[in-house]
């Protein structure tokens, strides 16, 4: 029996094994992701960016899917649900490199909003972004550069190019369009009607978010917060002058050439005045330094020591909306507040998704009077980021901290009431009132006449129109139609830029006829640009290498030219042009990764040996394989 | 949630096509979508599922008992911090399989083989390995460096293994401290400790115990036998080698003691009581000589196989080919062997000078090339006749690397140059290796030589048992290292002896780095604390280990005088510290660490 | 090693038949055995062979089992664990030296004695038919036991709890019966537990027949559910498996009540024969006719 | 300025309606439906009023299935475009002035002035049941239509490939975007309700071909240039033209079973009683016919 049973067990073993060697053989399959854009009625360049940047990587053996989304849909798979592998799209930048913290930080990867949506985790490369947040003068430039470096070795996300913003605004009406950015709120103040009966300023808006939810904290439904910027106050108004220098003619723009306290960066808004001490030891001296030229401490997450103190003097007898009176207190609860829309009454944290970076070198704030004293944990530069954020009344937003609750919904745990109403009406303390709205039709605002800038001590631009009227319209084409039949006075958002030769040319042509002619093109700076994100969380896109090759599948300099007809500046460093060094700065091309290929045309083979080379597999189909 | 005004004023405004509509229409309209996106932004598909992890281990019985308890250690401390976590228990070579050739696990605890010098730390963890299958980088830990193709200085994780394997003597010691301290930044995976290796051995029939390390060759070579003993008698409590002795398998092999005793390698590793310079020992190379990177290399002149082929240069240059790439370049990419991986990238070229010279080019400092002489030679004919067997003429053929049937083959009998040659097995129950009678340590007095015609390795079902069976003189040896639990059994009226030896493999808890979470090394941080180390070697251990936070020799690691950190072990983490004492998590601590990171929902539970 | 230990076995187990035999079956039945086995043996044959198929197939798989499961078995450790957490645990709280003893004596020699007793005591009756259903139940249950075994790939709980177990696990204490498990079962298979199958089978088999063997029927119930507490304080299986256990049981039995004289070859020789003669018969009588 | 395009469109579209009134309905039939308009409308009363409530509330639907839709989150757009690629590109490579113009007119007039003539035209009829198919159809179009744009997020092909597919009507005649952003969100593309109306008309009129045989070959005109038109100024995709054909054929044929099934006026009749026999002649010989 034993001996029948050992040769059977022997000859089945053979097959067996045969049989497992065939099983075993898992076959990687093909590489095959989802490119998350924009339609192109929500933004017409990403889509033809995902256009042409999926055709390149189909090129290369990648099986691509474009996913158009609504505005909404679209920032609410990136930035909260974190749903997505490749996404293309504008980030709202800044004009300093400050916001490469929030955007970068490991800390931040879980968190949704603007800060890190890439999931990105390295942490030599937070200490940094550390050092750029802690470090002043000589050394932050230096530690921007590192980081800036870093930044082009990794590929987070794979910056393409900042747009150029041009608007079309009538003159005849209201004037002085130059003296402030119109993507903010000076835009709009200040402007000096020629007749006073002229009470509307009328602006055609391309983007229907603001009448559906006017809410700051939404980072679903705020670019870069122009509405709310003009409900809302903050402490301090940023300079574009010194990021200015990227739309050749509108460096001069200086805003209300006011300068008490020669800051450079900040022009006093509702904050008056405040002032900057340094602590002592500057921490980040003490740090051991190794030969690459990171710090070794091993313990990233130790508390920071506070590196100075930034006292803001308020103004006096501001007030809200509905009449409340705006005080220290109401500028404490919404430091404290955007740090943790629960106000503590949860067990963790619920970071508002919006003013994340403002907010975090923030350790501290106390108040005496009209008085604030922010203790920070940053360079005087980043610490005053601060002064930007929209001061929310205390007595409304109190009451936003409980957990929404939808009947039969599980909630996230953290989505507080705050993030996710859509503050109608909206009562803040800004120059503007809200007054009504239709649905994806218009917004109104009414002038708020009891604030600081209508008193005569004030030397700070006005609300000069009595009504803001906000007419959504759906695209550039009619909205320049709007403007020139004298139904708007201002696009409030940039023009697409495949209008923008046109709007030109039109303009030049009416030089000629007239030179009293009310239609003018304005073109302002700005930070915001376009950029391929990754979903660093997930395999393939974890890997440096990886997202390396794909940087240099993308051409900036042809799409440049093909999407946006010139008027944009393709980049390798995410931020303005003075802040770029110069190994970053662009030369033609890509200094840190070149497109492989010439003028828009893959060289595949090439790409397919960076692929291989970067540790991945062709099939004999050439198609790029990968195991997950 | 949204506001009455709408409607009066609707009704005013005459552009609306919908001002014909009744007012209250269009506020139901209103009031519902502005519902639906309040809807839309609580919901939240990802975050609403709570985090699972499954902890992948050795049957704690039968496999591994300490793992397994360090497995329930972590998978307790867990879920205290709200994670899902589960214990999966696998046979050892299902284990390695997931984990090496399948690569589909979230958190492993294992032994590493490791290697008596931390360069073995390039294989484990250097990014270009991170697709290959193996025991190449399997936690496909990635932070490339790109130093070719940039024009800045780029500190990344590979940079930091390349520069250790270039540079020598305190620079080489300074890059390694360096490569530590990364490593302790970005725990790619949990070194827990080092367990003592014991064994235990029969003293009245066989002396000179001490001579070799018994995990190697030497060790069962040159033993002194009583008069008339034929055999040794070994006990493995590991059934894998009576099914599988392929040299290359990345699951039947983790040492490669047996493998040791069945090929010979250019050198052999041998403990030195100073561990300053090199611990290898020409073995089938009867010496070498480096000149700058390149080495020459003196063959013992007429080895032969055990089949009788002579064992030339040819074979040697082969070896290293092959194991670069198993299917000799008939592949379009090639596909590298998952063991030796880092050994043989060390070495550039090699040229035979004629039969028995031959010199080796290395692209790394000879104290990292030399370790690539420990690779066991194969004989040319079999395995090339090997792969044309398996490569038949069509020419796209790519097979699944470090899976196909070549290096998953159970290469039976085995026909290498060692000093054992196999004789007989039987699948579960024993192996048995009789003397190779022409092999050239036989007869000379300057090497030891297998001194018993047989050595028969026998399968027992655990380290208890076997003590018991050496005791009452059942055996003569243990090969596997004895679990502590079991070390009490020992009594000291028997002729038995335990053995201890230098011990550099160690237990780790090894992440997928691909996943979610895994790829945050801040969520890897945080696991890390979790793991008492001082605990476990306490308890779990008995002492017989050493809780370490760099996963070297004690030479190796930076200790307080070196320019970073310290990482030297002193009775807690220097780096992730347990956040509690003696084995008790402080949950609240840990979920206050967790929760900077991730968001926790009302019931408690982890969400990613 | 192993051989003293199956001596032993075979010793004690031997003993306790011997004692048992006399005290439940009695001389008579005995004597009647001795002369009728023949006849006996002949109609439960087929059983008897189906048995020692099945046995003999178990041990082949038993070897070959392991790749075929490897290839396309389940694994289940992490999924009755996540179900029954730490129930096993539960019975730590009896744990002591002497349950130690006794758990592990009813496990081994208990279990074995279990399984033989029946077989004799019903060979002893003239009635061969509990003795055809008991052999059949048997290879249900080996058979059955042998496709869950290679389908599901599950680890005993001694492998998860290592140190809760540790003062209980049989293997600590008495290592040597290991030799003995692992000769005749592997350690992934524990589900379903084949110990409480066939020992419930044998409780219920003694339910049946208490009437013949009023005295066998509470051992039999004793003994039987020792055992499958053994199991789990042991740490060898998991409640689940015990349930499955149970579970089988109770298919087997009735399906082996069901099954058997389904096809006695006896009958199906004679129906053959019948057939022949009557074809015969039509033959010869259609001859006479034509004539 | 929407007023303005609005009012535009109502007066082209009255002037054709007069015209073709004229052409195809014919004195005579206007002078009987002066008498009998009443009774006429009586019958028709029920599927008028089904038709604007559905009307009513799809206007108001309209508000909020995006956002439904996005929640349901079925997004078709790259399968449509996987499967029929560049079709709409070669539609367009024909582009003139001329024909755009063409198919923006027909696209908004052609497609009203197709829309509300049959409702005047059968109402000439002295037969009500056409008018009744008719609406119902109507109905059914818009309810079904409704109901797949819930289910489905589709984005029309100028916001796939904008660059490719010239959005012309909007780029050429910016206005019309006011008109039809009004009408449409651009998520509801699939199917095409243009489409599947002007089919819907073009299948009736082919029912009634012996009372208007020259509508008849009008409206095989219009229909087709109206479904054209969709994809040359790239709002459809050409499968969302076919899905309107579809649409267009299942309402049909559901209008005409479902028309009489259940007539309002018998029903109050049977509530009045014996009485009132009378008013289910009416019915009953509108049957026969």
């Amino acid at each position: 029996m034993l001996a029948a049973s050992v040769g059977l067990s022997v000859s089945t073993s053979g097959c067996l094994r045969h049989v497992r060697s065939i099983v075993n053989r898992n076959e990687v399959e093909q590489l095959s992701l989802t490119i998350t854009t924009l339609s192109a009625d929500g933004d017409r360049e990403s889509i033809q960016l995902a256009q042409d940047i999926g055709a390149t990587l189909e090129a290369a053996g990648i099986d691509i899917e474009i996913d158009m989304q609504s505005r909404e849909a679209f920032r609410r798979s990136i930035l909260i649900n974190h749903d997505f592998d490749i996404y293309v799209g504008r980030h709202p930048g800044d004009i300093r490199p400050d916001f490469l913290y929030e955007t970068l930080h490991s800390k931040f990867a879980d968190e949704s909003g603007w800060q890190n949506p890439f999931g990105f985790t390295n942490l030599t490369f937070d200490t940094y972004l550390e050092r750029q947040q802690r470090a002043g003068g000589e050394e932050r430039e230096q530690a921007v550069n590192q980081t800036l470096e870093a930044l082009a070795l990794e590929q987070p996300f794979v910056p393409i190019c900042v747009p150029h913003e041009f608007r079309l605004v009538r003159t005849d009406r209201f004037d002085g369009w130059k003296q402030g950015h119109l993507a903010t709120r000076m835009g709009y103040l200040g402007l000096d009607p020629p007749t006073t009966e002229e009470a509307v300023l009328r602006a055609a808006h391309t983007d229907s978010r603001p009448s559906q939810n006017l809410n700051p904290l939404a980072v679903e439904f705020r670019n870069r917060g122009l509405v709310t910027g003009l409900l809302y106050d903050s402490l301090a108004v940023p300079r574009w002058s010194e990021g200015g220098t990227d739309a050749g003619d509108s460096d001069d723009e200086e805003p209300n050439g006011i300068d008490e306290d020669g800051d450079r960066t900040y022009s006093p808004w509702l904050g008056a005045d405040w002032t900057w001490n340094e602590n002592e030891n500057e921490d980040g001296d003490e740090r051991t330094e190794n030969g690459s030229g990171i710090d070794t401490d091993l313990d990233p997450d130790a508390d920071l020591e506070p590196t100075g103190t930034l006292t803001v003097t308020l103004r006096e007898g501001c007030q809200f909306h509905d009449g409340h009176e705006l005080t220290a207190d109401d500028v404490a609860f919404t430091v404290d507040f955007l740090s943790d829309t629960t106000r503590d009454d949860n067990e963790f944290p619920a970071p508002s998704p919006r003013y994340r970076g403002h907010i975090d070198p923030i350790a501290d704030v106390t108040k005496q009077g009209n008085e604030l004293e922010f203790t920070c944990t940053a360079s005087e530069p980043v610490a005053k980021r601060v002064l930007e954020i929209p001061i929310l009344p205390a007595h409304i937003w109190g009451e936003r901290t409980e957990t929404a609750s939808i009947p039969a919904i599980t909630v996230a745990d953290g989505t507080t009431e705050a993030l996710i109403t859509d503050n109608l009406p909206p009562i803040g303390s800004g120059p503007f009132q809200f007054e009504n709205r239709t649905q994806r039709e218009f917004v109104t605002l009414e002038r708020f006449d009891e604030h600081f800038t209508r008193r005569e001590s004030v030397a700070l631009p006005e609300a000069s129109a009595e009504t803001l009227r906000i007419r959504i319209d759906p695209r550039s084409t009619s909205a320049i139609e709007l403007v020139e039949t004298d139904e708007a006075d201002v696009t409030s958002l940039a023009l697409e830029s495949y209008v923008v030769d046109d709007v030109l040319e039109a303009e030049s042509e009416r030089e000629q006829i007239s030179d009293s002619d009310p239609l003018e093109v304005i073109e302002s700076s700005t930070g915001s640009f376009y950029h391929l994100g990754f979903n660093a969380r997930t395999a393939p896109f974890s890997n440096p290498r990886f997202r390396r090759v794909i940087a240099r599948l993308i051409d900036k300099e042809q799409l440049v030219s093909d999407v946006f007809y010139g008027h944009a500046r393709p980049i390798a460093a995410p931020v303005t042009r003075e802040w770029t060094p110069d190994s970053l700065a662009w030369t033609g091309t890509d200094p840190e990764t070149p497109f492989l290929g010439t003028d828009g045309e893959l060289d595949v083979e090439a790409a397919r040996a960076a692929f291989e080379e970067a540790g991945f597999r062709y099939d004999d189909q050439g198609r790029l394989r990968v195991r997950y | 949630m949204n506001s009455p005004p709408d409607e009066s004023d609707e009704s005013a405004e005459g552009i609306s096509r919908r001002a014909m509509l009744a007012a209250g229409a269009t506020g139901l309209s209103v009031g519902a979508s502005g519902c639906i996106n309040r809807v839309q932004s609580v919901v939240d598909p990802d975050s609403s599922t709570g985090m699972a992890v499954s902890i992948l281990t050795l049957p704690g019985a039968d496999g591994d008992r300490e793992g397994a308890q360090i497995a329930r250690h972590l998978e307790e401390n867990l879920r205290s911090v709200g994670v899902n976590a589960t214990i999966n228990t696998r046979s050892r070579s299902e284990l390695l399989k997931t984990v090496l050739l399948e690569q589909d696990f979230d958190i492993y605890v294992g032994r590493h083989p490791a290697d008596f010098n931390p360069d073995f730390l390039y294989e484990a963890l250097h990014s270009t390995y991170a697709y290959e299958s193996g025991w190449q980088n399997p936690f496909k830990f990635m932070d490339p460096s790109f130093d070719g193709e940039v024009r800045f200085m780029d500190p990344s994780f590979d940079g930091a293994l390349e520069r250790q394997r270039t540079v020598e003597g305190a620079e080489r010691e300074e890059a390694i401290a360096e490569l530590l301290w990364r490593f302790a930044l970005n725990q790619p995976f949990i070194p827990v400790c080092i367990p003592n290796e014991y064994r235990l051995v029969q003293t009245d029939r066989f002396s000179g115990w001490e001579d070799g390390h018994l995990a190697t060759r030497l060790g069962y070579l040159g033993l002194e036998p009583a008069a008339n003993v034929e055999q040794l008698h070994a006990l493995i409590t590991d059934a894998r080698p009576t099914r599988n002795l392929n040299p290359l398998s990345a699951t039947a092999r983790e040492r490669g003691t047996i493998t040791d005793l069945l090929y010979d390698s250019l050198a052999t590793y041998e403990e030195t009581d100073d561990d300053s310079e090199s611990n290898l020992r020409p073995w089938l190379a009867a010496d070498w000589d480096w000149d700058g990177s390149t080495a020459t290399i003196e063959l013992r002149e007429d080895c032969t196989f055990h089949n009788g082929d002579p064992l030339t240069a040819q074979d040697v240059k082969f070896t290293y080919r092959f194991l670069a790439d198993t299917t000799l370049g008939r592949a379009p990419e090639a596909s590298p062997a998952p063991r030796y991986r880092g050994q043989v990238a060390a070495i550039d070229s090699i040229t035979v000078e004629d039969d028995y010279r031959l010199t080796i080019s290395a692209s790394t400092s000879p104290e990292v090339g030399e370790r690539a002489f420990t690779v066991p030679i194969l004989p040319r004919r079999i395995w090339s006749e090997r792969v044309d067997r398996r490569v038949t003429g069509n020419d796209e053929f790519s097979p699944p690397q470090g899976t196909w049937s070549l290096v998953t083959a159970n290469n039976i009998p085995p026909v290498g140059s060692g000093p054992f040659q196999f004789a007989d097995r039987s699948e579960g129950e024993f192996l048995l290796l009789e003397r190779f009678e022409d092999h050239f340590s036989v007869g000379t007095d300057d090497v030891p030589e297998p001194t018993v015609p047989e050595l028969r390795l026998e399968v027992d079902p655990g380290t208890a048992s076997s003590i018991d069976r050496i005791a009452s003189g059942g055996a003569d040896m243990t090969t596997a290292r004895l679990e502590t639990y079991a070390l009490g059994g020992i009594s000291d009226d028997d002729p038995v002896e335990r053995v201890e030896d230098t011990s550099w493999t160690f237990y780790h808890i090894g992440f997928n780095t691909l996943k979610e979470p895994f790829s945050n090394p801040r969520f890897r941080r945080a696991v890390a604390r979790l793991v008492d180390k001082g605990w476990i070697t306490e308890t779990i251990f008995n002492g017989h280990a050493r809780p370490v936070a760099a996963p070297v020799a004690e030479k190796w690691t930076p200790d307080s005088d070196s320019e970073i950190d310290s990482l030297v072990w002193e009775d807690k983490d220097p780096v992730t510290p347990f956040l509690g004492t003696d084995g008790e998590l402080d949950v609240k601590d840990a979920r206050d660490l967790f929760a900077e990171d991730y968001e926790y929902d009302d019931s408690g539970n982890l969400l990613r | 090693m192993l051989t003293q230990l199956l001596l032993q076995v075979v010793v004690a187990v031997s003993i306790l038949l011997s004692v048992a035999l006399a005290g439940v079956v009695g001389r008579d039945r005995l004597s009647l055995l001795r002369e009728e086995w023949r006849s006996r043996l002949r109609t439960s044959a087929p059983a008897i062979a189906l048995l020692l198929a099945i046995l003999l197939l178990n041990r082949i798989m038993r070897q070959q089992g392991r790749s075929l499961s490897q290839d396309y078995g389940i694994h289940m450790t992490e999924v009755f664990y996540t179900i029954e957490g730490e129930f096993v645990l539960l019975f730590q709280a009896i744990a002591s030296p002497e349950a130690n003893t006794y758990f592990s004596i009813s496990y081994v020699y208990g279990y074995v004695f279990l399984l033989i007793f029946p077989v004799v005591a019903y060979a002893a009756r003239s009635k061969t038919i509990d003795f055809r259903r008991l052999l059949i139940a048997y290879s249900l249950n080996y058979a059955i036991g042998l496709v869950f075994y290679i389908l599901f790939i599950a680890y005993g709980p001694r492998n998860v709890f290592v140190e809760e177990l540790t003062q209980t696990m049989l293997y600590d204490n008495s290592p040597q019966y290991k030799y003995l498990t692992t000769e005749v079962n592997r350690n992934t298979n524990v589900f379903p537990s084949l110990h409480t199958s066939l020992s419930a089978t044998v409780a219920t088999f003694a339910y049946q027949t208490r009437s013949t063997y009023p005295r066998w029927f509470p051992i039999a119930v004793c003994l039987s559910i020792s055992i499958m507490i053994s199991t789990m304080y042991l740490g060898i299986h998991w409640g689940i498996d015990v349930l499955a256990g149970l579970a089988l049981a109770g298919f087997c039995v009735s399906l082996s009540t069901y099954l058997v004289d389904r096809w006695s070859l006896t009958a199906i020789l004679e129906q053959v024969r019948k057939r022949l003669h009557e074809y015969r018969d039509t033959v010869t009588t259609a001859s006479q006719e034509n004539s | 300025m929407l007023t303005q395009v609005l009012v535009q469109l109502v007066v082209v579209v009255t002037l054709m309606i007069a015209v073709s009134v004229a052409l195809f309905v014919g004195r005579h039939r206007l002078r009987v439906t002066r008498t009998e308009w009443r009774t006429r409308l009586r019958d028709t009363a029920p599927a008028l009023a089904v038709l604007t409530t559905v009307l009513l509330f799809n206007s108001i639907a309209r508000q909020i299935v995006p956002d439904l839709s996005w929640m349901i989150g079925w997004n078709l757009t790259w399968a449509i475009y996987d499967i029929e690629g560049q079709f709409i590109l070669w539609l367009q490579s024909f582009e003139t002035p001329a024909v755009t113009a063409y198919f923006s007119f027909m696209y908004i007039y052609g497609y009203v002035f197709a829309l509300t003539f049959p409702v005047v035209a059968y109402f000439a009829l002295a037969d009500t049941r056409p008018l009744r198919e008719l609406l119902a159809a109507y109905t059914l179009n818009y309810t079904l239509g409704l109901v797949l744009y819930v289910f489905v997020i589709a984005f029309g092909p100028r916001n796939m490939m904008p660059e490719l597919v010239e959005a012309l009507l909007y780029d050429t005649y910016p206005q019309y975007q006011h008109l039809t952003r009004q009408v449409n969100r651009n998520t509801n593309v699939f199917p095409s309700l243009h489409a599947s109306l002007a089919t819907t008309v073009t299948l009736l009129a082919y029912r009634t071909r012996d009372r208007y045989p020259t509508w008849f070959y009008v409206t095989l005109g219009l229909g087709t240039s109206i479904a054209l038109s969709t994809m040359y100024l790239g709002i459809h995709w050409a499968i969302d033209v076919l899905a309107g054909f579809g649409l267009a054929y299942v309402s049909v044929s559901l209008a005409r079973v479902l028309v009489d099934r259940w007539s309002v006026s018998a029903w109050l009749a049977s509530i009045r009683g014996r009485d009132a026999d009378d008013d289910c002649e009416v019915d009953s010989s509108s049957d026969h016919t």
